[in-house]
């Protein structure tokens, strides 16, 4: 059913809250009103409560089903977590009030900055960065502080990133003023030795390298120690995308692998809500060698109390300045360290072999009938290629049927690496029942697809809308709502 | 462990039918020297509910709420009252545990809602389109700093003496990431004047704000025609949204780029964040605009229906050639702001706005009164920087101790600058006239 | 999607809670120990939320649309009223302690009390009653009460109750040891009067009269204050079912038209939520007359502060005790209370108006295709008969098609005092836009049910279940879960 | 006014649609003299979100909370914690604001839920059915005793001096209305134990509860036999429902119906209501049972579904011939129950009744060292009885100066029984540690 928009439903007269009446103060604002009215369609309560309620049926959710989103991690939120979030205690206090008066809110941010310390192994973190790639930016832009500690930022240009890499890494490192220099990938799905050292022969140039573990493949990098080995002696930094750190948190500590900076998606590790694409966190762990290049605002605590350093002068003098306003998302970290908490050390860690599990069952229960990309046991998430699917039969086609079975696509095309890929993610919140139920759905596919089932490539039928045209919204992109023309209106 | 669907036989039972022995087979590719023994020290095992609340919640009962007391703190963040049905639709599981609507077919709630998100920001910013949301306010200015250079091709950015400061430092840790030149204009409570003079036949872009962070509401015109005599952008920012209820949007004062704070609508406090980034320019400029943006489209029925589209800006599409390296928007803030502002629509922003703007006004009548007292924002709309006589901050000190949060050192925003003697105060619709009374009077004893 | 029972998917060793260990307390049960364990199922937390957030999915609700239940009022509910009633201030104090820790509570129950008797022009209320007809069984209890003072209790035993009646009205009458004698309906959907007057010509052992106003059939009883005078004049009481008290709040006080005793339903009048068949919240105002026979508790005030009066001494000597554990439903009072300060005295009038409006309009619209059953203005609710209908298609296949269009169907086969009713209630907090679109549906309906069209005798189709087969369920009824015999799983 | 959508074009465009001049049209029939004017004195007019929810917090900010300080009240409603998740389950907007699931094609939600808490109920109390609640305890219990007498063609009902008083006193205005003799044995610690010789053969019912209202549990075996020996029915009844997760339940002592309160699952105390009761049957007496019941059957495509069943037992079918008069359940509260006892399970349950267990055995512990005090209580699971040297009432508000609430005074519940020097005392799983020694160490100074 069509849910109309605001601007057809709504109209500027009407209104969903009720405010006193203005007293009728004169004006200080010099002139600088306001000369048209907004156009800003009203609804009063019931349409407003009505409207977002049956638009939200037509999402999708992890509440509602699995989610096998490899390398997005969309796992169970609990709900302890959003009541815990809205104490007033940490959602109305403002980010500039004296620090004498927000305390809890700073040591609530120390307290979380010992967990991932601890869990990473890494003796500092900058918190502010406000989701993942911004994470990035803040561990690119520490190394950048560093080599111009050293002298060395005009000359140490060059960034390693494997090709199998999320786009978030080339373009992090674009940002941050270095070049990409891509590294292939092996046929056992990690990086390339063989390519790294010849990329690292000429060494002097090395800025350092961006490198996912587990990689997007779903698969831990057995040279990974021997990496940061020959970058570290190149000179270089060893950035570690931490996307896949809830594969191994408890198992392996990144700070014992030889990283040197790794954002951590607090989503993805630590169960804050997706949110239908955000707020994100995410919080960047640094090595002894980048602790310095931190920027600002940290907390600092010494006999009386919590601190904030906001300026980039004593302690924070090699700091990069801000990465944005205030101190980070705290709405996220309180709902990260109350999962934390709810967990414990034990938690965490059977939560990650939870994760592991569930992705290799998969594997195992569906290598008869899809092709799994590489051999062997995968991490958090199984790969899939499309190579027992007939001529003309996508990727595109199976993950749009799995819509009509009841369930969110898997992540498509993405490692680029490996052709048609489907990779799989269930984590660690899904039950064996269903995932022998999501097993089944999907091998039903496999074999339609594998025998060049044409019906695949109509689906979804069964969702709240059939396939979009994307190419068009592209090509003339409408991207507000416009008010129909008068003469169109007349011509229905 | 409650999260853990898993039960003993079960990951037994799973483990045969993967073939390994144990849990360890999966972690065989783990160099031996980095593989964790038993359990992490330094840190608790699992707790309850209830153990994890009381720990909480002990740590929130630390913080004294903008709730509690007379409250007056502004400059980039705002207490607002949000209609509890707003979080009511965030918290719908459906929008709260759903991902990127980047399967459209089962994504319509949050497309839609963007869409209606994206039009509501440029109806309120009189610009003509707007993306999907950045992380804030301040990451919005930095992001419109680096279009502005691709657009302009150019590498100087002048920032006002009136730009949030924070702003400013989030903007030039971008902009020295590329090297691109950055000119500070020094602080002042009517920076934006200064802006006209300061482009140049370099100049990518400047960078005013209104309300400034002083609280000063400035006609950006002249500046937007100076700026594009020279070839120049301009980029207008706000950090309180509900200004725009009132105050001249942007785009009515030739603003390239508008962006700003949305915290104000829909978002509490939250100590900073998550908040939401607006960012909306004109229609020749969209395919150098960063973040997310969804666009109408078709079904194969033909049924109206959204998508994110322009996506080859973006990063996962682009990688090193992407206007952005964000690959998130606000989600579920961007909500918030659209649900509140549908219930506000033109006739409650206005309200509000007014409800705001006269709670200030009789804030800076009752201070003004105060014997030493200079108000110093020539035009405002709910804030204000007024100086007083001796340290702002030992006054500050004062008045907390009588209860009233009196509002921001400048000094705290400025440090080094000589602000030390201006607090800049803020009152909304949540001010009451006896907190208006009970501010005075403090600070009359304290002076 | 068929969802599998709790006990098909969960199992006795799972649970969805951490609790700590217990220490190992010598117990002192003194051996009343349960021997063997509950075979109550467990789930994780993502199991269970996922679970109820599915099941909620194959509900209908007031927040999805229009909602045409007549007589039984279902309205928006404000989410300040959820807000307000979390509040740990009201939600987490405990109903026996120490009355100085809860004057707040006691003194929001006074406001409370305050506008209700204020809307309704009475002078008492009883405010524990746990629902509308708990209400009734207060009301009349209090009449029972007031007959024993009187010393009429063993003659007096007779209670009219028109044929329109609730059915809540004559057991309620019965549950208080009253006789129930029916009064019938004239042709304008009124007590017929000659009836009345026919029925109290030997009034000697007439108790009082139950009668709904306005009443069912959605009208206002015209000669209100002449039943109320008879009654009086025969020495019996005035009982008002104020199910529809929605209907005239500010435009009419019931205390002005006679009434002794009247309880009003929160949920239909006050907006507190539905929630699926209760809990509701039934405070019956009471006259002059009627007031000292109220039951215990209650609250009082002097210049100490507020006190809850328990026992049934001193003031409350008349009273007959209680009618439940504690002070009624206090989670309800805050809801309504908030609502009702929400609206105040203007917008509460508004609402009772705008429901009527919207009533009028909802006839107005559909007289032409569908059979209004009384000529005239309605007030909150349009009834129809089935008149229009062709041979074979009743009122059941009509509201079995409205939920393929979208709604829930309206009031069936109540009144019965008309043929196949169909009884219409929109509420206040319908837009004009969703009335035409519910107009348009109906009337399309009503069409296809006057020309014969079968194929309404099979809806609905697009629900998530086709009709359900209620004679089966009675027949044999399967009142709870039992595992499945081992004979049968073997068997499949 | 933001609940109402029309605006007053929309008014004024359908009241012509009607045929009306004005609203009054509609009012035509109301007695002239009954008419109201204008507006209602002595009533504020609407106010917005901001002013409502400041004056509500006002009120409830003059209530100390059971979270604030220490907190040993029971007797019937008892403070426990409640996961998150329920919370978020009872707010979701199809179950908070849909209807009576009368029709069954879209009430799935709520009767595949009912039919759960009726699995679970009948589980808890190893009875074989029960019905989709009550209005709360109290209300069950009366309810109870008037199916006994349905049952039995009998009109005499005991009550046992353990009984709770306000469920007595519930069960006497019922049993006054039918005139149903009502025997009420004297309040007693230990008062079930009296039971069976209170039993004769024009018995309905004897009403025992365990744990009892002392906290005293009983093995009602005897009384159950001592019934039936007469043909009357045992009623068994319990407030504390956490206590089924250790107590042996009615079904195992031979109770022909349980009835109790089911405010610990799911519910916050809530000063008293909405609560759930609970009711629970043997099958031979389903047709005489009060209230809803949902049962399942199939749809016409063969598919399993449920609807409320057995509707010729009610008053909207049989009207005066109905076996209550009841047209409500604790919707809400059932779900929150039915969440909560699924999050539980078996192990959880049993888990949550042992912590309750040992938290009142140890304060018991530490109350009997303080001089002075006699437990009274023989047997018991989360609370108890005990005797203070002098009058309670004086030592409560004493304990209550010194931050904690001590239980609930005998003579609140059993006026002029001469129960002035009894106290009775509750601990749950929210009750610390510390909590017990701040109370033993606080009644020790005020003895």
């Amino acid at each position: 059913q069509r849910e109309d928009l605001i601007f057809e439903t709504g109209c500027v007269n009407k209104t969903g809250v009720d405010l006193p009446k203005p007293k009728g103060v004169k004006p200080r604002l010099g002139g600088v009103a306001r000369k048209r009215p907004t156009d800003l369609p009203g609804l009063s309560e019931p349409e407003a409560v009505r409207h977002y309620v049956r638009l939200s049926q037509k999402n999708y959710a992890i509440d509602l089903g699995l989610f096998p989103l490899g390398s997005c991690t969309m796992k169970h939120n609990p709900r302890l977590n959003e009541k815990v979030a809205r104490m007033p205690g940490f959602a109305d206090i403002h980010p500039l009030q004296p620090q004498s008066t927000v305390q809890g809110a700073l040591e609530m941010i120390d307290q979380l900055a010992t967990w991932l310390k601890t869990l990473t192994g890494m003796p500092a973190v900058a918190m502010s960065p406000k989701a993942g790639a911004h994470g990035e930016f803040c561990g690119m832009m520490a190394i950048r502080r560093a080599l111009m500690a050293r002298g060395e930022i005009e000359t140490r240009t060059r960034v390693l990133v494997p090709a199998s890499a999320h786009g978030t890494n080339p373009a992090t490192a674009v940002q941050c003023g270095f070049k990409v220099d891509e590294i292939k990938a092996d046929k056992r799905g990690r990086v390339d030795m063989e390519d790294l050292k010849a990329k690292l022969e000429d060494s002097s140039d090395i800025a350092g390298i961006m490198l996912t573990n587990p990689n997007t493949c779903g698969l831990f990098e057995t040279d990974i120690r021997e990496i940061a080995d020959l970058i570290h002696a190149a000179g270089g930094y060893f950035y570690c995308d931490g996307a896949n750190f809830n594969a191994i948190v408890g198992r392996v500590r990144p700070g014992d692998l030889g990283v040197d900076a790794m954002h951590i998606n607090l989503h993805k590790t630590f169960s804050t809500p997706h949110g239908g694409g955000g707020p994100g966190a995410g919080p960047t762990v640094l090595s002894e060698a980048l602790a310095d290049y931190a920027p600002v605002p940290f907390v600092v605590k010494d006999e009386d109390g919590f601190h904030l350093v906001e300026e980039t002068k004593g302690e924070g003098e090699d700091a990069f300045g801000r990465l944005c306003a205030f101190h980070g998302q705290m709405g996220m970290f309180t709902r990260a360290l109350t999962y934390m908490l709810s967990h414990g050390a034990d938690g965490l860690k059977q939560a990650a072999e939870d994760a592991v599990l569930n992705a290799n069952y998969i594997q195992a229960r569906l290598k008869k009938v899809m092709t799994p990309a590489f051999d062997g046991y995968c991490m958090h998430e199984a790969l899939f290629s499309d190579a027992f699917t007939a001529e003309g039969i996508e990727t595109l086609d199976i993950a749009k049927a799995l819509i009509d079975e009841g369930y969110h696509p898997m992540t498509m095309y993405f490692p680029l690496v490996v052709h048609g890929a489907m990779l799989i993610e269930p984590t660690e919140t899904e039950s064996k029942a269903e995932l022998d139920r999501f097993c089944d759905a999907l091998a039903a596919i496999a074999e339609r697809a594998a025998s060049g089932d044409e019906s695949l490539k109509g689906a979804p039928y069964l969702a709240p809308m059939r396939r979009l045209d994307e190419t068009q919204a592209a090509r003339k992109p409408v991207l507000r709502w416009v008010p129909p023309e008068p003469e169109s209106l007349a011509a229905e | 462990m409650r999260y853990l669907p898993l039960t003993p036989e079960d990951r037994k039972a799973m483990l045969a039918v993967t073939g390994a022995a144990s849990i360890d087979d999966f972690y065989a590719d783990v160099p031996e020297a980095a593989r964790l023994g038993g359990k992490i020290d330094g840190l608790p095992d699992h707790q309850g509910e209830l153990a994890v609340e009381r720990h909480m919640a002990a740590l929130a009962g630390k913080n004294r709420t903008a709730s509690e007391g007379r409250f007056f703190v502004g400059c980039g963040a705002y207490k607002h009252h949000v209609p509890a049905t707003v979080d009511h639709i965030i918290q719908r599981s459906e929008f709260l545990t759903t991902y990127t609507p980047y399967q459209p077919e089962i994504a319509q709630g949050t497309l839609q809602t963007l869409f209606e998100f994206q039009s509501q920001v440029a109806a309120l910013t009189a610009m003509d389109v707007a993306n999907a949301s950045m992380y804030d306010g301040s990451t919005a200015c930095a992001e419109a700093a680096l279009m502005a250079c691709r657009v302009t091709r150019r590498r100087r950015v002048v920032l006002s003496g009136g730009l949030h400061p924070h702003y400013a430092s989030a903007t030039r840790t971008v902009c020295e990431a590329q090297g691109i030149e950055v000119v500070q204009l020094p602080p002042a409570v009517d920076g934006e004047l200064a802006l006209s003079d300061a482009v140049n036949d370099k100049t990518a872009c400047v960078i005013g704000q209104s309300p400034n962070v002083f609280g000063t509401v400035t006609d950006l015109t002249p500046v937007s025609e100076a700026a594009h005599a020279d070839g120049a952008l301009l980029v207008s920012v706000f950090t309180e949204t509900v200004a725009l209820g009132m105050v001249t949007p942007p785009g009515e004062m030739g603003a390239d780029i508008a962006v700003g704070e949305g915290q104000s609508i829909g978002n509490a406090l939250n100590f900073g964040g998550p908040y939401v980034g607006l960012f909306a320019t004109n229609q020749k400029h969209v395919r150098q605009m960063p973040g997310r943006l969804c666009g109408e489209t078709q079904d194969a029925d033909g049924q109206r229906g959204f998508v994110l589209t322009l996506s080859t800006r973006e990063q996962h599409i682009r990688r090193d050639k992407a206007t952005s390296n964000i690959c998130t928007n606000a989600g579920l803030c961007t909500l918030a702001f659209t649900a509140h502002m549908t219930l506000l629509g033109d006739k409650g922003l206005t309200q509000l706005a007014t409800l705001n703007h006269e709670a200030a006004c009789l804030l800076a009548d009752a201070l003004e009164e105060v014997k030493g007292v200079e108000i110093l924002t020539p035009r405002f709309f709910n804030e204000f920087a007024f100086r007083v006589p001796g340290n702002a901050e030992a006054v500050l000190a004062e008045l907390d101790e009588l209860g009233v949060i009196g509002g921001v050192r400048a000094s705290r925003l400025f440090p080094g600058k000589k602000l030390d003697d201006v607090i800049i105060a803020c009152a909304t619709e949540c001010t009451t006239e006896e907190d208006i009374a009970v501010y005075a009077e403090a600070l009359r004893e304290v002076l």
